[in-house]
């Protein structure tokens, strides 16, 4: 595909995205409300909340990290959207995918948080670099059975390339590696819990304790920023999720209904949990999530 | 005027009778002018500037973040509010852990010296614009608290208040309404409290300094 | 060993002397006894070495008379007297020194006991 | 214990080494001591043939002997070079006649010494065994008379001398015979069993009778002159 | 012209005889006279050596008496006894200078005659060939002893001496018995005629005669059990007289048991060598334990000892060259009585009193580290040449298990060793004395023979082909200047250094140096590039670098040119060693660098001594070149490749083996741990990659059902993983990217370990790109260090403002450690990935992806510690570091992204050099794509542009929807409403991870720390344990000899 197209539609595909990501977010709050007995705020509320932040009269900055890293963070979501294909065999919705792999993915999905980090660590609120550091510890926990699910995944085909992870799960439904690999996906959704942050693994940003964690000292068109980034790198990821284990998509439909399902997967586990402290949280991660990661990469092994 | 005695603070004589004079701060850029009830000094803005200024405070109106701080026993009534009886954030009303994030400050019941301190710093952390909501009689006139040494009687003394909610206590719904009252004042561009305060910001804080007398507040907020 | 032997006596009796003289140092703890100890045992030593050199059938090796000159073989081997009087002298030397330090250490310890010399160790 | 293991030990030796009783007997001489039997008068005329070995072949190790006991000596002023923790012997002065009887007795033994030595080719004895003799007259005197001091500077310049000119007989063999002590045609080798006879060895011999005499006397010297060590408290005797 | 031999006894025993009466004519008479006469002695020994060295002259056989042996007592005066005798001569003169300035009133022209005599009994019994003189001479060497020793504190030295002559009675004893039966049993004194005419081994008595004559030997050559008096010698007598003994009486004994060697049947061999080499190991094992420096020198000299016994039976066999072991001798010698001189000019007695010595002096510490070296035997210096001779030889005689004892005592050496450098380079406190004793006038000795030494072993190479290299001799020789003039301003030692450097890297440059597609091309280029920006660095001036960096530098620089480029096993080992002890130098320059620097050298040695161990096994097997390494097949390619990657890795500091990288790297000069972390931890990876896998090739065979690779590999994956979990616990910054430059090695043992073109290329990608970033991290990690005074990263916050050159070098290093794209990190780390998947290894690849995940914890936390938070009020008027610096990071910085940008500037010639390395491309790059051989792609360009240009968007959308921005206070935050603290309190950094911690809890026990505790601490109950035998009581080492002469008999060695 010619540059200047790709780059328009990546474009088309990403602000689409990203209202998606909106639109699901509203509707989890809607959704949490409900489950709460509540009535919730309406769903387009992340657009009111979006339009205010952007209407704030004044904003302040502690020093030039601080600044960049709400960029950080917008260029590490969309980044990873338009790293990953959406829809099988649509080049349209492909982005750059074509760049690199899944490696190129999973790093590039830490782009934006080492940015943000730097970022709210500029700030110099204490609150900033604790949030950051059980943010960090939680993560290279929830990674080890993500990496395990992965490595199982791309020794399956012998590779990385995401397409050809897609490939091995076009024979109907029991050949995704949801059903193929159940050990992988076990380690890998379990993994997808800690990875979106929500409860019981929400102690980065816990409040009332460390008011928002990394955050704290962000406002206004920071934070709106980093709503536009988080919403790309939750659709990218759960693109992503649904390419590796859900058979990918083959229309943008489809798209919509499975990264819809896969996000409230933890959404409704966060539901109906509290909060584990940060060493618990990786300790779990580090238990049965590996367990399961390490017997997907055994039964990789040993159907191969 | 009687000067502000420190060991009689019941005495509400001593407390300053005039509103704070006007204009001792620049005043705010040209689009929310419209709205800052100072028509008379500048030309009618156009009305694509009116249009947008209204949409402006639509959103501020609809998405008022809370800053979480309570101060008195009014705090008990805010609990209520995110529950599933009376549940606020179905107007966009959530709670904000950090001032930075935060549009709307309730003064929840009587406010002790030590804690106005907190109160103010707070309240100049917070990006403009800002709203003071007063809750219970307390911040009124110092109701139950009227001879108490260290609590102050009028909170519109000290910050600008831009809605009362009277009471002792008033129940959560009377806060709600309280808010319908702000965000309809919000969405008119008549809620200006926080206008007034930079307006006024020498005469604020000669009141501030008048009852906190450690004062020891940076004065790199502003 | 079918008759016991002029050598052979005296070469017990060297022996034995060695063994008195090492066991004085080995188990007397005075150490001019001590010095004592090597004497007795250099002695034995002199004996031993002399008697490897000797033969009762056989005269000094002093060829002073003509008859000896004639007939050399009467004589007994030369070298081991030689050796003996060098072993003499340096058992001589050493046991002269061994005195000397044995002054000093006295003189430094007010002990001659052996185990007060001690300090150096490990 | 120790004891013990040490007495066990020893016996342990002993019948190892009571094992080389069969070597002991006596046997021929060997060849090199078959050598200086058959051609020891020949080639140095000297009688005593242990002379000749200890002088002449083996004279190498009689300097090294000499050497020995020149460094034990000095050694043993080395040693005790310091005084302290000693003070001297407060003696009663001898009684006459033994002062007497021992002056007298001093030169008879000096001169009884230098036969000894002076004969080293010819008779049993030698340089060291007259020196020995000399020295024994010295410690009587000693024992006579312990005020009675040495003319140390004599003694010295004896010693030296007598050790120097023992190197120096070896380096003129060097010299005239290539050979280092050699008694080849230093000192013509005389006629056998005479007193001037066998060439440099009964010069040699001379001066190892004066060196050892020496030395013997400035060794009891030494260690008759270091005192007694004061008495202290402390330490086991 | 040569001088008749017999003089060298004549003439100082003359003169001894007469020194009484020049005594009587003053002090300065008498020593003359003795000098000149020491002098005389050594020209004797001069005039043959180059005669009997180039075999012009044959050996003299010197008569006396007038008649030849076996009638009279003859002298033998070869090369073997002009060397000998010269190391007397030369001793004696050293000794003189010594112990004449430290004559009281007592011992003046005394000592002069004792010191003369030792002397010549030394020279008659090196020369005398007559079994009865022997004993004599060495009656007079041991008399003179004993008298001598009681110069100096009588306290210890006449306990000491007395000692020593009980055993000396004893040992004369045993050797009488053994000289009268065996004159009684040949009928000759003469021991060339007596070797022909000894009885038939098995003759009744004969063994008892010879266990006596070796008895009596092994006191006098103080063998272990039997060796305590001499420790009580080395102890308590003064250091100048032992120093002459090692020179005269020691050698002398050891060649006169050269000689009553030749009389012991051949059965002895295996005995003798094992008492030998039991003294060696156990001597050295006993000295690691030994807390006073002269009694541990008592201890090595044993050791020595030991190890040239244990080599008399070979020599004399024909097994090993007589030339190893004469090296060894003169190299002990030079160095022994070097350092005894030495250890006499401080007055410590513990080694911690021995803290500081010599700071002032610049001579003598020099000399101490040069006898240091030379004597545990490292390269140029005499001694290595001897080792490495004498285990040629054994390898090549079939010998090669007792080269194993002998590595181990070496290593030893080196625990001990560097064991009393360490507190000789640790700072003196106030309340330890530092001054040196006895002024500078009796130094003579002691730089004549550092220089000696010196010399001499760089005379030992000058048939290599190493000296034909311009720039090696070049390098070296300008780095020799520079340590010598270290007391210059340090501004221009760098500048001279850099300019070196850059003369150097122009030559290289010129003459084709720098072929990338050469495994020692890139790796010229990478040493010399280093070592340019360093040096670039370093003019900086300041306390970045020790006072002797730049000299050492330039040599290191020259050893590890060297090493990459030579295909000789010993060039190569000479060069490694070089390394080792010049870097070693380096650590313990730093300010606290004196401890960890032991720990540095210890494990440094250890890995030397395996890859000595690995290259003897491919010597003994006839190959002598890395190329020849290729041939070895079966059991041996399998041990040598083991012995070879286990040393590498010791070096590379691998799991397990890794306790002393941090301590190393974070106490090295701050401008040198770039180099150690970027250059010299990437040796080794250099070794496994073209040294030890010369073998791997397809022929290693497999232990069990476990591939040797794979083990590799799972070390490296451990080692990745170990050490970044290490480093997130870390509190200082230099330990933190300690751990993490040494977990990142683990990245290219892995590479190399997967043995395929794209692993390879991982790995060497890895080795160009860890240097750049790692020394980018280290140098402004040094800018901060510099400007703060501390390295402790909590102290540290907010620099950001103060220092935004060393934040933006920080920040590049860590997203290009990260692997995060863009940068180059991503690139690397793919090319490992692809390469694992491929061989299928997941488990590794699972732990290498972990690892790099739990590494944003480190970094993230150095980052943030040092450069964000609040700034100190303190760090208020700190100033960027400085320009030297800057400019180095800034070149660093072009590196990393040009890197980033077009990673196939270096995958081009790396695969080009994979193509001769394994005959098959690595990737296939088409523009700015690189592919793998499976068909997976990479756009690292295409990905650095989208990334620019999206930052580039959303930094305008954030421009455009930013309301009016103001900068506010440091401490403006929002802290519910209190005024903050101070910064101190408010810098979230102390025990960052520490929630981290809690969890991984029970996988954070120091193990490999435990470990080798626990080895230490057991070795050291059992030296404790063993070294009771000295128990101090004279009756107890009388007692020795006695027991072993029973316990050899009843080995059936008697009778």
């Amino acid at each position: 595909m010619e540059l200047f197209p790709k780059i328009g539609w990546t474009l088309l595909s990403l602000f689409v995205a990203i209202n998606y990501g909106f639109l699901i977010n509203g509707l989890i709050r809607k959704v949490m409300a409900r489950i709460q007995g509540r009535f919730g705020p309406p769903l387009w509320q992340p657009y009111i909340d979006m339009g205010k932040l952007l209407v704030q009269r004044n904003s302040i900055m502690h020093g030039y990290m601080h600044w960049l890293g709400p960029i950080f963070r917008s260029v590490g979501g969309m980044g990873v959207y338009v790293l990953v294909p959406v829809v099988i065999g649509e080049p349209r919705l492909a982005g750059f995918s074509d760049m690199g792999d899944l490696l190129l993915m999973m790093y590039f999905m830490f782009f934006g948080s080492l940015g943000m980090a730097l970022g709210a660590g500029d700030a110099g609120h204490p609150h900033s670099p604790i949030g950051v550091s059980r943010g960090l510890s939680q993560m290279t926990a929830f990674e080890m059975p993500f990496i395990l699910a992965v490595v199982a995944l791309a020794a399956h085909v012998g590779s990385f390339d995401i397409n050809a992870i897609i490939a091995t799960q076009q024979h109907g439904v029991l050949s995704w590696n949801l059903f193929a690999n159940p050990f992988a996906s076990a380690a890998a959704f379990l993994a997808l819990l800690g990875m979106n942050m929500y409860a019981p693994f929400n102690i980065v940003g816990a409040p009332t304790e460390i008011p928002v964690g990394p955050a704290t000292e962000y406002q206004n068109s920071y934070l709106s920023l980093m709503m536009i980034g988080r919403s790309a790198l939750a659709i990218g990821k759960m693109v992503m999720f649904m390419d590796l284990f859900l058979g990918g998509a083959h229309s943008i439909g489809a798209a919509v209904v499975k990264i819809l399902a896969i996000y409230f997967w933890s959404v409704f586990v966060g539901a109906v949990f509290p909060r584990f402290r940060t060493e618990q949280s990786v300790r779990f991660f580090l238990r049965w999530p590996t367990a399961f990661g390490v017997a997907g990469v055994l039964l990789t092994q040993w159907v191969r | 005027m009687k000067k502000f005695d420190p060991d009689r603070p019941w005495d509400l004589t001593t407390l300053p009778t005039t509103m704070a004079p006007q204009g001792s701060r620049p005043h705010a850029p040209v689009e929310d002018q419209c709205f800052l009830g100072a028509e008379a000094d500048i030309k009618q803005p156009p009305k694509l500037q009116e249009a947008v200024a209204t949409i402006k405070n639509w959103f501020r109106a609809s998405s008022l973040n809370v800053l979480a701080f309570g101060t008195g026993c009014g705090a008990i009534e805010l609990r209520p509010l995110s529950t599933s009886r009376f549940d606020m954030s179905r107007f966009g009303i959530p709670g904000a852990p950090t001032p930075r994030q935060s549009n709307v400050f309730i003064i929840s019941g009587y406010l002790s010296v030590k804690t106005l301190t907190r109160v103010i710093r707070c309240y100049e952390q917070m990006p403009d614009p800002k709203w003071v909501v007063a809750l219970g009689s307390c911040t009124i006139n110092g109701g139950m608290y009227w001879d108490s040494y260290n609590t102050i009687k009028v909170l519109d003394l000290y910050l600008p208040v831009d809605v009362y909610v009277s009471g002792c206590m008033p129940r959560p719904e009377a806060l709600i309404a309280g808010f319908q009252y702000l965000m309809d004042d919000v969405k008119k561009g008549k809620a200006n409290g926080w206008h007034h305060y930079l307006e006024n910001l020498e005469w604020y804080r000669e009141n501030q300094k008048q009852v906190i007398t450690d004062w020891d507040l940076p004065n790199y907020n502003w | 060993m079918n008759a016991v032997t002029p050598a052979t006596l005296y070469l017990v009796t060297a022996i034995l002397l060695i063994l008195i003289g090492l066991a004085g140092v080995l188990v007397r703890r005075n150490i001019l006894k001590m010095v004592l100890g090597f004497a007795l045992a250099d002695t034995g030593i002199n004996l031993l070495i002399a008697t490897l050199g000797s033969n009762p059938e056989r005269t000094a090796p002093i060829l002073d008379k003509p008859e000896l000159l004639a007939n050399p073989s009467l004589v007994v081997d030369p070298i081991p007297q030689a050796l003996v009087l060098t072993a003499i002298v340096i058992g001589l030397g050493v046991t002269a020194l061994m005195l000397a330090y044995v002054i000093r250490l006295y003189a430094l310890r007010q002990s001659l006991d052996i185990r007060d010399f001690g300090r150096l160790k490990w | 214990m120790k004891q013990i293991l040490s007495v066990v030990l020893l016996l342990a030796m002993g019948w190892f080494l009571v094992g080389l009783v069969p070597l002991g007997q006596p046997t021929e001489p060997g060849r090199v001591a078959q050598h200086y039997i058959d051609n020891g008068i020949d080639e140095n005329r000297g009688a005593n043939l242990v002379t000749s070995v200890i002088v002449n072949y083996r004279g190498f190790d009689t300097l090294g002997e000499v050497t020995v006991l020149f460094l034990s000596v000095a050694g043993a002023g080395f040693v005790l070079r310091r005084r302290d923790g000693l003070v001297r012997h407060e003696h009663r002065p001898s009684s006459e006649i033994l002062q007497t009887g021992a002056r007298m007795l001093f030169a008879p033994i000096v001169v009884f010494g230098a036969y000894i030595f002076v004969h080293g080719h010819l008779s049993p004895g030698g340089g060291f065994q007259g020196g020995a003799v000399i020295a024994s007259a010295v410690m009587l005197l000693l024992l006579a008379d312990r005020s009675h001091h040495l003319p140390h500077g004599l003694m010295h310049w004896l010693e030296s001398m007598a050790g120097f000119g023992y190197v120096m007989a070896g380096v003129a063999g060097l010299v005239v015979a290539g050979s280092f002590l050699s008694n080849q045609g230093v000192l013509p080798l005389g006629t056998w069993n005479r007193l001037f006879s066998a060439g440099i060895i009964p010069i040699i011999y001379i001066l190892v009778g004066l060196k050892v005499g020496t030395e013997l006397s400035s060794l009891l010297d030494v260690m008759i002159d270091t005192g007694r060590p004061a008495r202290q408290e402390g330490g086991r005797s | 012209m040569v001088i008749d031999p017999i003089l060298l006894v004549a003439v100082p025993l003359g003169v001894a005889f007469l020194l009484p009466l020049f005594s009587k004519l003053g002090r300065t008479a008498a020593t003359a006279v003795q000098g000149l006469t020491i002098v005389f002695t050594a020209l004797v020994a001069v005039s043959w050596l180059p005669g009997l060295l180039d075999g012009s002259l044959a050996p003299a056989n010197i008569l006396t008496g007038g008649y030849d042996a076996p009638i009279a007592i003859n002298l033998h005066f070869g090369l073997t006894e002009a060397v000998l005798c010269l190391l007397a001569s030369l001793t004696a003169l050293g000794s003189l200078s010594y112990l004449s300035v430290r004559e009281d009133e007592h011992t003046i022209g005394r000592s002069g005659l004792l010191q003369l005599l030792i002397m010549t009994g030394a020279f008659g019994l090196i020369m005398t060939r007559d079994l009865f003189n022997l004993f004599v001479f060495l009656e007079i060497a041991s008399i003179g002893t004993y008298a001598l020793v009681a110069f100096g504190k009588e306290e210890t030295s006449l306990e000491a001496g007395f000692k020593y002559m009980l055993t000396g009675a004893v040992a004369s004893i045993f050797l009488l018995i053994g000289i009268a039966f065996l004159y009684k049993l040949t009928g000759t004194l003469n021991i060339d005629d007596m070797v022909g005419r000894m009885p038939p081994a098995a003759t009744a008595g004969l063994a008892t005669v010879i266990l006596f004559l070796l008895m009596g030997m092994a006191i006098e050559l103080k063998l272990l059990p039997v060796n305590g008096p001499a420790l009580d010698l080395y102890d308590g007598a003064d250091p100048g007289v032992m120093a002459l003994l090692v020179g005269t009486v020691v050698n002398g004994v050891l060649f006169a048991f050269w000689k009553i060697a030749l009389l012991v049947p051949g059965t002895w061999d295996t005995a003798i060598m094992t008492l030998g080499m039991v003294t060696f190991v156990g001597s050295n094992l006993l000295a690691v334990a030994q807390d006073r420096p002269r009694r541990m020198l008592g201890y090595s000299s044993s050791a020595q000892i030991g190890l040239l016994v244990f080599l008399v039976p070979l020599v004399q066999q024909g097994t090993v060259a007589l030339a190893g072991a004469g090296l060894l001798l003169i190299n002990h010698t030079l160095a022994k009585s070097g350092l005894l001189w030495l250890s006499g000019k401080h007055a410590g007695e513990t080694r911690r009193e021995w803290t500081g010595a010599f700071a002032g002096s610049v001579v003598m510490r020099t000399a101490l580290i040069i006898f240091i070296l030379a004597i545990t035997g490292l390269p140029p210096f005499p001694g290595f040449w001897g080792k490495w001779q004498v285990l040629s030889d054994l390898m090549a005689g079939g010998y090669g298990w007792w080269a194993l004892p002998l590595l181990i005592g070496s290593l030893l050496e080196f625990v001990y060793y560097y064991g009393w450098y360490r507190y000789v380079r640790t700072p003196a406190t106030s309340n330890v004395s530092a001054r040196p004793l006895g002024g500078a006038s009796d130094l003579g000795g002691v730089v004549a023979f550092a220089l000696a030494a010196l010399v001499f072993g760089v005379w030992l190479m000058r048939d290599l082909p190493v000296m034909g290299d311009r720039v090696l001799v070049f390098l070296t020789g300008v780095g020799l200047v520079l340590t010598l003039l270290r007391r210059l301003p340090r501004v221009v030692l760098a500048a001279t250094a850099t300019a070196a450097l850059g003369l150097a890297a122009w030559i290289m440059a010129t003459g084709g140096g720098f072929d990338l597609t050469t495994p020692s091309g890139l790796f010229h280029l990478l040493i010399i590039g280093a070592g340019l920006l360093v040096s670039i660095a370093g003019l900086a001036g300041s306390s970045g670098t020790g006072e002797r960096f730049h000299g050492l530098f330039l040599i290191m620089i020259a050893s590890l040119l060297l090493l990459v480029s030579t295909d000789n096993l010993l060039l190569f080992f000479v060069a490694w060693e070089v390394m080792t002890w010049t870097s070693y130098l380096v650590v313990t320059s730093g300010r606290l660098g004196a401890k960890p620097g032991q720990l540095y050298m210890v494990f440094s040695g250890a890995a030397g001594f395996l890859l000595l161990g690995g290259f003897m096994l491919a010597i003994g097997a006839g190959h002598t070149t890395i190329t020849g390494l290729g041939l070895l097949t079966g059991s041996t390619a399998a041990w040598t490749w083991g012995l070879l990657v286990t040393g590498f890795l010791g070096k590379s500091a691998a799991w397990g083996l890794h306790i002393w990288a941090p301590g190393a790297y974070s106490e090295a000069p701050d401008l040198f741990t770039p180099f150690l972390s970027g250059v010299i931890s990437k040796i080794p990876m250099f070794g496994i990659a073209m040294v030890a896998f010369r073998i791997a090739a397809g022929n290693l065979p497999a232990i069990g059902a476990v591939d040797l690779t794979w083990l590799l590999a799972l070390i490296g994956g451990l080692t990745a993983f170990g050490l970044t979990l290490a480093a997130v616990f870390q509190e200082d910054a230099k330990k933190l990217l300690a751990y993490s430059s040494v977990g990142q090695v683990g990245y290219i043992v892995v590479g190399l370990a997967i043995l395929t073109p794209l692993g390879w290329t991982a790995a060497m990608f890895h080795v160009v790109h860890h240097l750049l970033f790692k020394g980018l991290l280290f140098l402004a990690i040094a800018g901060v260090i510099m400007r703060t005074g501390t390295r402790t990263m909590y102290e540290m916050g907010g620099l950001i403002k103060r220092m935004p050159v060393s934040f933006i070098s920080v920040l590049i290093g860590i997203i290009a450690l990260s692997g995060v794209p863009p940068l180059a990190g991503f690139t690397g780390k793919w090319l490992l990935y692809q390469a694992l998947l491929a061989k299928g290894w997941l488990f590794i690849l699972v732990l290498m992806m972990f690892s790099s995940v739990v590494a944003f914890i480190y970094m993230f936390r150095l980052i943030h510690s040092v450069f964000l938070g609040q700034l100190k009020p303190r760090h208020r008027d700190i100033k960027e570091a400085p320009l030297p610096l800057v400019i180095s990071e800034v070149l660093m910085i072009a590196g990393v992204m040009a890197l980033a940008v077009f990673p196939q500037l270096l995958l081009n010639p790396l695969n080009a050099m994979m193509h001769t390395q394994f005959g098959l491309d690595a990737l296939r790059i088409d523009g700015t794509v690189l592919t793998t051989m499976s068909g997976h792609t990479l756009n690292a360009t295409g990905m650095m542009v989208l990334v620019l240009v999206m930052f580039v968007a959303m930094f305008l959308v954030l421009l455009l929807v930013s309301p009016p921005m103001r900068k506010i206070r440091q401490l403006d935050i929002g802290f519910a409403g209190e005024v903050p603290p101070p910064a101190e309190e408010i810098h979230f950094a102390s025990r960052f991870a520490q929630p981290y911690e809690r969890a991984w809890a029970p996988f954070l026990k120091p193990r490999a720390t435990n470990f080798w505790r626990s080895v230490t601490e057991n070795t050291g109950g059992v030296i404790e344990a063993v070294r009771k035998i000295y128990s101090g009581n004279g009756q107890t080492y009388v007692l020795y000899p006695v027991l072993l002469v029973v316990v050899f008999a009843l080995l059936g060695l008697g009778r």
